[in-house]
């Protein structure tokens, strides 16, 4: 899970402070620094047939389930053999062999769509799940609402995770909802809520894997809302001079990976040396990631008016990048 | 060939789908013990089960968007409004989520948006509206408009077994007003095809859903006439059949063009550019347009009867042109 | 509140049992038979300058808030001098000067509108609160989740009152939403929620003053779940089949229009004389408006071209039967 | 007269309103201390206080119901969305709300709903969307589309004191990349007005928002090959201007149309209609339309650019169009 971590905070550091200001990324740019732990700790659990529905800031989960770094920064730098062949941006990468389904812009619309999958799911019986992602700003959408209604009353296996990093943009949680914690939510559809601590991957882990044991024995959908704090602007251009120094302060002693690595040292799982090592990886992989995607050819211009539609014309084939649908699942 | 209702040629179109393949399901609102509101579901659940009828909350944004994930599973789900006027609480998840997915990441969305549209029962403003125009120019999504029980049978199948989100318009006013012969054997209409109703060769009128009725008597009355007036059934409004309607106007050389939907922005807007733009040399007079006048659709029927379009309507504007 | 229920009662059981059958109402028809209550006891205490969004199926809100049977029964037969001018139908009648103002059929759309004029009634410090019914089946949109939410964070003189009947078209509730109770809903948002006998008007009044009282003072909005049952088919087609006949004789024993006659009998505060007299009066009261409205002409289809913008040649003026703004409030 | 950003131009026009009229108050995400994605709304909480302008959660279809409840109490709500694109999760209630209250029971509902709209920024298929036509298309709506600093003022500032529900659409690209003259005393541009942008006698070429920056460009460089392109700049969309685009066509007898949406039921086929329905006399040449192709707005910027019309490829059909 470290690796994770620190994959997560050193790409998308790359993405934000380097790629972003080189201008090889253009448009916008959202990352999930301080945030890492939740998607780390939840879709490390998924097993192959499970699909993940990530929010803007949930990088891990892509990588866990099976994406490369190549696929991700071609996709970044809107390079013609990324996954969507720069017709769209950011994490908007999706696979249903590997079981991701990627946000739209459109905050909350991924909920339903998880139903959705979830109802597919429970039809095959296999005890599959379904992981939503998404900001506690999100919440305010009525999206949410139908989408937590309908799979409570279907007894849908679908878990539901509240990413609350306490900004939606520039607008805190007073702003956004009026209870203390949001997991009372829960209470209200007729399925078990619970706050955890985000920062905590290992909380986020035994909270997930207690909803998707309810999930998978057909006992339906749980709300988590797991407390995190967003500890960079809302997108690269965003300095974030509406959140206090102190709260930045704050939550930088709480750090995920901070955390993580004082357990795994003190005991004694890891070394400092082992996490460098770690460390030396991730960059190389980054490294070699990132000269790829560079290399990689922009698209064509005419190649903007194909795959409008599913048809004989499909030009999805020619992707190059895209594996064998088998989904490659790494643990740590 | 059996006689049969645009209702329940539509009803036999799906329940043939759902024999013939067991990923089509249909959700919605009453669809199951009720059947629907206008029974168009009814028998379903008894048939295939409550796993494959499934009764939803009232929450027309969920229904699209967890037909949207089922598609995606490999499903192909087919959704109900209860009156297509419901749609624009569906909207975000119509136009943004199923109508991209194919175009950002390759992914199959094979679902049907299925209900009654139209005006002519007294609906008033919120059971009345024709909202197909809003989808005509989302690209990603197909549109389609029976006006027969043949076209409404074929293309919910075609529908259901197209690979892209379809957009299936059912006019309410035509359920149990008309009836015509649809084949006991399997067909399906294709999308994007139009369908000549009349042949004629002083005037194409091109109209689709039930304004093909009104096109019909209006070019009866015309013949008494002397005017031999073509009609154009489009019965897809995205894609449309450009071919069928430039071959028409080739021929005529006039156009008139009908719908029930309001004027500014409707159907007759895209065809009128398309044939101004490709065939001018073609055409010996103006395009005509006879549409709804720009109000919401009005309830009481003295009001709505003159909102909408009708055979004499249509047969005046027509007299005109064909003398022009 | 005994005349606003039978007035309720009777009127319309002429519009769904005699009016519709002789084709005289076209389109659809939603009455409210059984849960009359709700409306009377919730807005008989509204004053002016208060704002009332009933649902479909709140015929005594309006009478209440000063719409005479003639504009009321004008308007379901379509006529040109009824407060739609023949445009809407049913109960979609609305006056600002009356503080009224009616759904759409999409359900739930006027939870976010009633959060608009309470942003104004607060802005203005009156202490003046909209109160908005919805069914319990609305519950499930998006719109009313985005409502409330939005109402606990501004904290906006806001009463939501949830008309539970049971069902909503064919389908009960726990194919709708997955607790017991609705109530707890309000916690949910941050605002008081309570279940309440939705058949005792006296019930009724009581929950709704104090929720008004909350908000008159600045405390914000609440939740009400008045909890009812719908005594015929969703609509005058609509034979209900899917019914338990069990129900309909349970519910009937609580007919909130037989409990108020027996307290108001046992505590003597009206004969059984004095009763008769009230139904007289609304017998005669129904007739008249019937007569006038059957009598009153249907609009010029030419009509229908104006107003779908407010502007020079707006026609709204020559309605004739709109009495002044000021809203009569009767009470009893 | 001081020379102004487009952005700076919108941000002035709300804020003289907003001082005029107490009854003016903003509603949108992150408008108050964040001053707004864009910063159009920057300053104004500190200058108007938080009564009148309201930071609300992220609820687009209560903001926009919100706005109607307050317009019905008399107010006159401006909201914004943080980009046009996500005004379909409000789509609900602005097409069967507000758009169809006055019809109805004769109540005002003034609002405007604002945001930027748009693409060339490479803001990718949710942040480009260019959304007009689903509200053109939407009797009860008005639709207004700047092009210029002096047009962005005077419009909103029209949009604020107009009694109806109007959409205003800026366009991002312009924000911060035009300049012009704003005058500095009071003035509105009225709704329903288009604006010859330049003067021409061979050809119309009529656009509208950012296109018509291209089209400027594009009659620049015919002047010099020795055509001569009168470009009209419709400004209103809904209700549009009729009478202008007409005259320019008795004047150049061809017409261009343009625009940055996609193609298939866009604004140039209502045009197309209006002129080949009342104009038939006066064409000379087919109605040509250049616009975006009919798919989502790529992200990636050379799939952007293609996808966009330009100068270039308007220069390229009216010289086809000048020759025929
Ligand atoms: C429907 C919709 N409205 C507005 C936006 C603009 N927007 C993008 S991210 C964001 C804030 C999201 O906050 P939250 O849900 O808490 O997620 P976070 O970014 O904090 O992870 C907003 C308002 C959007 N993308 N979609
Ligand atoms: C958005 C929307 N979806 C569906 C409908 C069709 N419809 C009309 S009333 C109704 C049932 C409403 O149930 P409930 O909210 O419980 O109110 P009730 O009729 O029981 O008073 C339905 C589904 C509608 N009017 N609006
Ligand atoms: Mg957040
Ligand atoms: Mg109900």
């Amino acid at each position: 899970m470290l690796y994770y971590l620190k994959l997560t905070r050193a790409a998308e550091e790359r993405i934000e402070r380097v790629l972003y200001r080189q201008g090889k990324i253009v448009g916008g740019v959202y990352v999930g620094r301080g945030q890492e732990a939740i998607a780390v700790g939840a879709a490390i659990q998924l097993v192959e047939g499970d699909v993940v529905l990530p929010s803007h800031r949930d990088f891990a989960a892509f990588v866990i389930r099976g994406f490369t770094l190549k696929e991700i920064f071609c996709n970044w730098m809107g390079r013609a053999n990324g996954p969507t062949r720069g017709r769209d941006n950011t994490l908007h990468l999706g696979d249903m062999g590997r079981g991701v389904i990627p946000i739209i812009s459109h905050l909350g619309d991924t909920c339903p769509v998880a139903c959705g999958v979830a109802m597919a799911l429970k039809q095959r019986g296999e005890g599959r799940v379904a992981l939503v992602h998404f900001g506690e700003g999100t919440t305010s959408r009525g999206d949410v609402h139908e989408a937590m209604n309908w799979a409570a009353v279907m007894k849908l296996p679908v878990i539901f995770i509240c990413n609350n990093n306490a900004y939606a943009y520039s607008t805190p949680t007073e702003k956004q909802y009026a209870v203390k914690d949001l997991a009372v939510r829960g209470a209200a559809y007729g399925m078990p809520g619970a706050k955890v601590d985000g920062n905590d991957v290992l909380a986020v882990y035994s909270a997930v894997a207690e909803a998707i044991r309810l999930a998978r024995a057909g006992r339906g959908p749980s709300f988590l809302e797991c407390r995190t704090f967003r500890m960079t602007g809302h997108s690269a251009h965003d300095m974030a001079e509406y959140v206090p120094d102190k709260l930045f302060a704050e939550w930088q002693e709480k750090d995920p990976i901070g955390l993580l690595e004082r357990k795994l040292l003190s005991s004694r799982i890891l070394t400092r040396e082992r996490i460098h090592e770690i460390e030396k990886t991730i960059e190389k992989e980054i490294d070699d990631a990132v000269a790829f995607a560079d290399s990689s050819p922009m698209p064509e211009g005419p190649t903007a008016l194909e795959d409008a539609y599913c048809g004989p014309k499909c030009g999805w084939e020619k992707t190059s990048l895209v594996p064998s649908p088998s989904s490659v699942v790494r643990n740590n | 060939m059996p006689v049969m209702t645009y209702l329940d040629a539509i009803r036999q179109g799906i329940w043939e789908e759902m024999e013939r393949d067991p990923s089509v399901f249909l959700l919605g609102e009453d669809i199951g013990a009720y059947g629907g509101a206008f029974k168009v579901t009814a028998g379903m659940l008894e048939k295939f089960g409550a796993e494959r009828v499934i009764d939803t909350p009232i929450s027309e944004s969920a229904i699209v968007g967890a037909a949207v994930g089922a598609a995606l599973m490999g499903m192909r789900p087919v959704a109900e409004m209860q009156f297509m006027d419901f749609i624009s609480c569906g909207f975000d998840q119509i136009v943004n989520m199923a109508a991209k997915i194919h175009y950002r990441w390759g992914a199959k969305v094979p679902l049907v948006i299925r209900g009654p549209a139209g005006a002519g029962v007294h609906g008033g403003p919120f059971h009345s509206q024709s909202n197909e125009m809003w989808f005509v120019h989302t690209p990603g999504l197909k549109v389609v408009v029976p006006a027969t029980a043949y076209d409404a049978k074929g293309l919910i199948k075609a529908a259901i077994r197209d690979d892209n989100p379809v957009l299936y318009f059912e006019h309410k006013f035509l359920y149990r007003r008309i009836k015509d012969d649809v084949p006991e054997e399997d067909y399906t209409v294709a999308i994007g095809q139009a369908r000549i109703a009349r042949e004629g060769s002083d005037l194409t009128l091109i109209t689709y859903g039930a304004m093909v009725w009104a096109a019909l008597e209006a070019a009866d009355t015309l013949a008494k006439e002397g005017v031999s007036v073509e009609v154009v059934d489009l019965r897809s409004l995205l894609p449309y059949d450009e071919q069928t309607v430039l071959a028409s106007v080739r021929k005529t050389n006039k156009v008139l063009l009908l719908h029930e939907d309001t004027r500014t922005g409707g159907m007759a807007g895209e065809l009128a550019a398309l044939i101004a733009e490709t065939s001018f040399e073609d055409l010996d007079g103006p395009i005509v347009r006879v549409t709804a006048p720009d109000t919401p659709v009005p309830f009481s029927p003295p009001l709505e009867e003159y909102f909408l379009p009708n055979a004499q309507k249509v047969a005046e504007a027509a007299r005109k042109l064909a003398a022009y």
